[in-house]
């Protein structure tokens, strides 16, 4: 086995983006993602790479924008009010096809709301902040050795689909240290990029990166593109983790940091014989509804564990579709659900059901 | 005979969709004579605005990307940093640079970007119909100052070149008109030598064009060109404002 | 096997270092570690925690509702946190700045004299390697070898020098409670 | 001696041009182009001086002046 | 009957807005909405008001939040990439709990896309485009009198929760012309506001209008306080439109423009002996699923029709629970959906089908 | 004996969170001092930006809102033309208003908007940790600077007075420091002005007073004093850069 | 009864006008009317069209996709705009403009000289007006009275003095198609 | 004759005071408050002058001065 170092979870995302090839990065300070930036700052010029503090996170959604239009892996990092600016810019990259990777390290909100972890901006990353049909890819790391992984995994798919990559994360996992591998990847390689804007040099015809469709008929047959390549995301591109799932009556599903929790909390409740599972998406976008549908149809009951009002629980209930119940524990933002509340949660949610075996 | 006057190369070779008169013609063929003239085209990257030259990637014989109203030099900073051999400039007009994009214009000039800004004031806006601008001049009447301007309650015209002049780090700035053939001319000295600025590495260059509506000012074409001369030159002083080093031809 | 612990006191009084001081170790004996701080606008001045579980399972959830030790170098960082400690747990507190008693029965309680010891060996800041030597004594959770191979690895170029200080200070922390 | 011609169909007969002539030969036509407008045009070739005033001021790229 | 006049959507809004007693527009031009703010800008002045041309979107939503937390009567209006400009500063509007009004006449999308009618920004506006668990009340208008009179009752709704109302159009409601009715609202009189920051003259206590909760329990406190609102509005504040649900087998669910479509394509179907109603949500959040889930028990099944790719579908499918089937039909941005295309979506519905009676 | 220097009425009796010997507590006390001189306690409206003075509505004893970072300008002419009577000011940092509030002063100052703004200039980032800042000096070193401010990547200190001042409607522009305890008295004087010019109805009036950060300057606070008078007065040079008309006292 | 009208032509030469005309001269009889036009960047110096419906119902869609009546004012409109019509309807063709004859042979065809005419009544700018009178005649949807009303409401000042003209014009138009 | 008084619960021990008084009769305590701070005091009273450089520099409003 490869060295084990201890890392920030905020860390590891800047290494794993540079150990992905990524040599742009444009951002703008904010709690609690700032070591992402610092770490960048300090480290892009070792490797050769670029690292710009934008004006703004309107301005650096752009400037990624602009360095990913010109085929290079570019990425922006923030926290959920400087997510919610950067949605005009989003909306742009989507449509415009232009590879990149964006990491939220979601705090407490609305509005101006604290510093401590959230998961309340699951909407806003997977039904779309800004405007129009568009989706990012959304993926939801649980530890700081799947931050390193998933970004790789992110650049890899940005380029691959031509699309914008979310990882979305809490301050939590942007915080903690936990020990990592770092390893070199060896299928490293960015793929050619013929679309993107880089000269039209030695008789390259014209690339334009635009996300502009005046004529209706143009706009919409951009629209039916889009809405293809979505499709064909949903069959290839969703992931998730199981654990406990085949014999449980109830399957947890939660990601990220109310995972872990909900791990530890399972544990106390398999261990006085309650039968849970725990589900894990993995891409927040797509979400594993085929399976969640399947799990259903095999009679599992479901609860959701968010640190939100409630937003995942919509898509989990899309999928299962009325053909079994879904319950749901949160903490509102401001407050991490600690494993006793959520075995708590548990416990309850199997009194006075009769006992299956 | 001699062609002494022809068709640009670094211009596509077909119609635009602007307003008869409209002089943002004249400027896209004055930065496609300069691209041919530095022998770059083939090197360069535009950067189109939310305006009425949205569409300018359609006209600019070169690979461009269209960038969201106001953000052009973020994005050509995204695109100067990723290809720092490129040569990349904006188009902007009054709206997208003075108004939305005041930030970015202003970090983008104080970095050093090396980047060329074209910044095409027609004090209005067009695309969406002659709005007032930031630039839009005391008294002047536009959908939005249906009363005239009001100087009280919406201040003065930016002067943009006046104002990035106080920063340290642009290379050229300078501000020239269209409305007749020796400023044609001088404006083209003006963009070639911004882009001349940029080939060899000096960082930031922005040219201000001053410009017409005919449409929205609701002039002939004409008329315009006078009124650009008689009311925006003297609010909008013409010259060179920062010539660092002059750069070697 | 887990030991989940909170590290509490001034900023400054160099309780994050001890907690991940601990989860170095932890992850060099080949556990499962996770140290996860306070952050944010408490850090200004005020006070900071860290909490780190050092098992042999993968860690759940890095975040502790009921520690199973406790270190507090400063009081209000044991009247913040006293009532968290799981009943059995160990508190280790810093004696030299903390004149009041801590009110659980169901706890074991050590006071450490952190400050006076440092001071005594010539450096009031490792005043936190006192109490971590007792704690590597009390819990067993990592060796003291461990422990020290990572103050070799991070103490590097400057800091060098201070290596020998601060093995002296776990040692003493050691017989402290021997 | 100089000469001028235009791409009629580009025309937009804004009128550019014929202002700033300083020999005053360019006029609008009378027909219409494809496009709807009246597209400029020179009848007195002989006076053209070259100067490529008309050509640096239109904004559509009508004009080529030859010498 | 009080004197019909022609009135363009646009225009609407605008005069709407200020029989409603709204005395403060801050916005920015964008198509197609340029109508709103160039009347305002004739207008204000006569009715001792204030317009201001703000730099950008972002500054405009800012504006609303300063004259909103002053006590006044504010609004903006924009259009789809605008709008997402906004939304961090919606999410502190709503947060802060500071009423007003923003409109979208939205666009084709996503990015910069085109001039288009558009209904692709619904889940922006229902889910929360900004960050955290917050919402906005969203109005659906399906005409150009139902606009004058949803600004009415959008300003009252802000004052009376404390709450943002988004007024969701779309271009061509924006951009036609209808005869309406306009009138001075006997009841229009804006309440107290004591909550307001005006100044502590006369010993009044200090007013904050703030968003921020450092305190992890404030933070949380400042969410129960926010969702237990929410639940009230749910309680209280559903509005929609029925016509001919009773005997209808088919339901299609559809607001503003596609309404009027579907309206005159369930028309023709009627015709042909189809049994086929409409159901036209007014208040988009919050959303009519308890009515949809009573007609779903009743055994109807449903269609949507949107010019998106699908987005109020979720919420359908969500208040139906899997109890009946919810069927499709949109235009992707940049085509409004034409009658015909909507009554042969409906009569191959039907196809296959056994007859009720 | 009688009290010569005591608590303003306009700062709440309450401890400040900033870090020990940050002069935002100094420039809180004389905006503070200002207004209950002015007499306008009970009319003034603050707006707290996002910065270390976040939380600026718990320290002055006047109604306040909470602004998005970089926006406070925006929410002040929200309230200032909701409530014209009213005394309102903002508070912001060098990052809120140098850097994503670029736009939004340039454009409130360009209105003329008849409020008052407090500009603590720290040349760094305080709130989020030490990170660089459009004002940080060339080759100082900050969290996204660890190798010194480059200036050839970066450019240079923004002026920000010397920017607006190429405005036309702001009626007063000042740049002072409270690096000791003469330059403190001179702050007071300029802040006082500042708010009397919007008491007189005269327009848009901006103070920046340059400020310390001892916490991520990495020094004592009576260190960084002293960096400040030998390394930022001279790259932002104090004096009143705009003074419209005197007003009348 | 429902007419769904579709007005296209150069920007400039009145078609949204008389296509306002109808709605307001629909509103005024006590009708259910709409006006939509076609907006954007198109109007920049293209072709401009809108889209009216006056009925005895509530209108649906204001957007027509099988108009009952088309006005083609230049020969664009009419490419574009001829393969819409119902089968039946109305098309409306300025014949001093567009030299070519429509195709359809399932629709009725009216050609009207309009600019000829209105140059003949001293003013090229009625020629909208012309195609309006024969409009009238044609479907009778509303009253030539009602019309003019609507040109004495909205005429005023300046213009006043152009309604006789209008008037004129419309009568012209009616006549032609008497 | 001048007095200074200092709210020293306020005090968070930064020296400024210190730093600037002409007469250098400012002097850092030995206890501390509760908040951790070694507060600011003055010793010799008598030497003020009353100038308030102290007061004005302190960014905690810890200082009253008495003339
Ligand atoms: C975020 C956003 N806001 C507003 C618009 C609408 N818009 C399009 S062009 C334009 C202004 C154009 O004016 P200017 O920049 O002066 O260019 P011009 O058309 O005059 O050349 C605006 C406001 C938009 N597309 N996106
Ligand atoms: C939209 C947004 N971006 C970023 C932040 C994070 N943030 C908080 S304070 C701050 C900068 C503070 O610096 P400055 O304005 O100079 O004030 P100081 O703390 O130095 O007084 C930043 C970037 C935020 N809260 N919101
Ligand atoms: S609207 Fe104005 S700026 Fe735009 S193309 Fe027409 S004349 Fe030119
Ligand atoms: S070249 Fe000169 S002289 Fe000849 S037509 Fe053109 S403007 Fe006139
Ligand atoms: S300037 Fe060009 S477009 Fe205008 S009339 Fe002359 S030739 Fe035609
Ligand atoms: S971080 Fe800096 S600016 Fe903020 S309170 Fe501390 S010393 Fe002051
Ligand atoms: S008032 Fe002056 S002399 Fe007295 S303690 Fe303060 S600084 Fe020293
Ligand atoms: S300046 Fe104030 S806070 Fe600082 S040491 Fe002196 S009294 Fe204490
Ligand atoms: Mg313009
Ligand atoms: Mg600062």
């Amino acid at each position: 086995m490869a060295e084990r170092i201890m890392m920030k979870g905020n860390e590891a995302f800047a290494e794993g983006a540079i150990k992905a090839g990524c040599r742009f990065f444009f951002g703008y300070p904010i709690t609690p993602q700032n070591e992402i930036p610092e770490y960048m700052s300090r480290r892009m010029p070792e490797v050769g790479g670029t690292f710009i503090q934008a004006e703004s996170e309107v301005s650096a959604i752009n400037m990624v924008y602009g360095a990913g239009g010109a085929g290079a892996r570019a990425m922006t990092s923030s926290s959920s009010p400087g997510i919610s600016l950067k949605q005009e810019g989003i909306s742009y990259i989507a449509t415009a096809e232009v590879p990149c990777v964006i990491v939220n390290v979601a705090r407490g909100g609305p509005g101006l709301g604290g510093l401590t972890p959230s998961q309340a901006d699951y909407f806003q990353a997977v039904k779309g902040g800004g405007h129009g049909d568009y989706h990012m890819i959304v993926f939801a790391p649980g530890s700081v050795q799947e931050i390193i992984d998933l970004m790789y995994e992110a650049f890899v798919t940005a380029d691959k689909y031509r699309n914008p990559v979310m990882v979305l994360a809490d301050g939590l996992l942007g915080q903690m240290m936990e020990p990592v591998v770092l390893r070199d990847w060896e299928d490293l390689q960015i793929p050619e990029k013929p679309w993107a804007s880089t000269g039209m040099v030695a008789g390259k015809p014209q690339s334009v990166i635009n996300s502009l469709g005046l004529a209706p008929e143009e706009l919409e047959n951009m629209n039916i593109r889009l809405q293809n390549k979505y499709r064909t995301i949903e069959e290839n591109e969703v992931r998730y983790e199981e654990d406990g799932v085949e014999d449980a009556e109830l399957i947890i599903v939660a990601y990220g940091t109310s995972a872990r929790v909900s791990k530890s909390a399972i544990n106390k409740a398999r261990a006085e014989g309650k039968k849970v599972g725990l589900f894990r998406p993995i891409t927040l976008w797509p979400f594993p509804s085929k399976r969640l549908a399947e799990l259903a149809e095999a009679g599992k009951r479901f609860m959701t564990v968010e640190m939100s009002a409630g937003q995942m629980i919509e898509d989990v209930k899309l999928a299962v579709n009325g053909k079994s119940e879904v319950e749901f524990y949160g903490r509102y933002n401001g407050a991490i659900p600690s494993v006793t509340e959520v075995y708590q949660a548990i416990m309850k949610s199997f009194e006075g059901r009769e006992v299956h075996k | 005979m001699k062609q002494v006057f022809g068709y640009p190369e670094s211009l596509q070779n077909r119609p635009n969709h602007y307003c008869p008169g409209c002089t943002h013609g004249i400027i896209h063929r004055l930065v496609a004579e300069a691209i041919d003239e530095l022998q770059v085209r083939e090197k360069t990257i535009a950067v189109a605005p939310v305006g009425c030259a949205v569409l300018a990637y359609n006209y600019f014989n070169c690979d461009a990307q269209q960038a969201a109203h106001g953000r052009a030099p973020a994005v050509a900073t995204g695109i100067k940093r990723a290809l720092p051999d490129r040569i990349v400039f904006t188009y902007q007009g009054d709206g997208d640079l003075a108004s939305i994009g005041m930030a970015e214009i202003v970090h983008a000039a104080n970095r050093g970007e090396n980047i060329t800004v074209i910044f095409v004031n027609n004090a209005i806006y067009g695309m969406t119909g002659g709005q007032m601008a930031p630039t839009t001049l005391p008294g002047q009447k536009t959908t939005t100052s249906p009363y005239g301007r009001d100087t009280a309650t919406t201040g003065y015209p930016i002067q943009v070149c006046e104002m990035l002049n106080t920063l340290k780090a642009p290379a050229f700035i300078a501000r020239v008109s269209v409305h007749d053939p020796k400023n044609v001319m001088k404006a083209k000295e003006a963009i070639k030598k911004a882009f001349e600025y940029q080939v060899n590495g000096k960082g930031f260059s922005l040219v201000e064009v001053l410009s017409t509506c005919p449409t929205n000012w609701g002039m002939t074409p004409v008329e315009a060109l006078k009124w650009l001369e008689n009311n925006m030159v003297p609010v909008f002083p013409l010259g060179t404002f920062r010539s660092l080093e002059e750069v070697s031809k | 096997m887990t030991l989940e612990g909170i590290f509490a006191g001034f900023g400054g009084q160099g309780v994050m270092l001890i907690g991940q001081l601990l989860a170095y170790a932890g992850m060099y004996e080949g556990k499962q570690v996770s140290w996860f701080p306070s952050y944010g606008p408490e850090m200004r001045g005020g006070t900071a925690n860290c909490s780190v579980v050092v098992s042999d399972e993968p860690v759940g959830s890095p975040v502790i509702s009921e520690p199973d030790l406790l270190v507090a170098m400063n009081r209000p960082s044991l009247e913040k946190f006293e009532p968290m400690l799981k009943s059995g747990g160990m508190l280790f507190y810093n004696s030299s700045l903390i004149h009041v008693t801590p009110k659980r029965t169901d706890i074991q309680v050590i006071p450490i004299p952190a400050n006076d010891i440092a001071t005594e060996l010539g450096n009031a800041k490792v005043a936190n390697m006192v109490v971590m030597g007792a704690i590597l004594k009390k819990t067993g959770v990592v060796k003291l070898e461990t422990v020290v191979s990572v103050l070799k690895k991070t103490m590097t170029g400057n800091k060098e020098k201070l290596i020998a200080l601060n093995q002296q200070a776990l040692e003493k922390g050691m017989e402290l409670v021997g | 001696m100089a000469k001028v011609t235009f791409n009629e169909e580009r025309c937009k007969g804004c009128e550019l041009c014929v202002s700033v002539c300083p020999k005053q030969i360019i006029h609008m036509a009378d027909r219409f182009n494809s496009k709807g407008y009246r597209p400029a045009e020179v009848i007195e070739q002989d006076k053209c001086i070259g100067c490529a005033f008309c050509a640096r001021m239109c904004p559509d790229v009508v004009i080529e002046v030859y010498k």
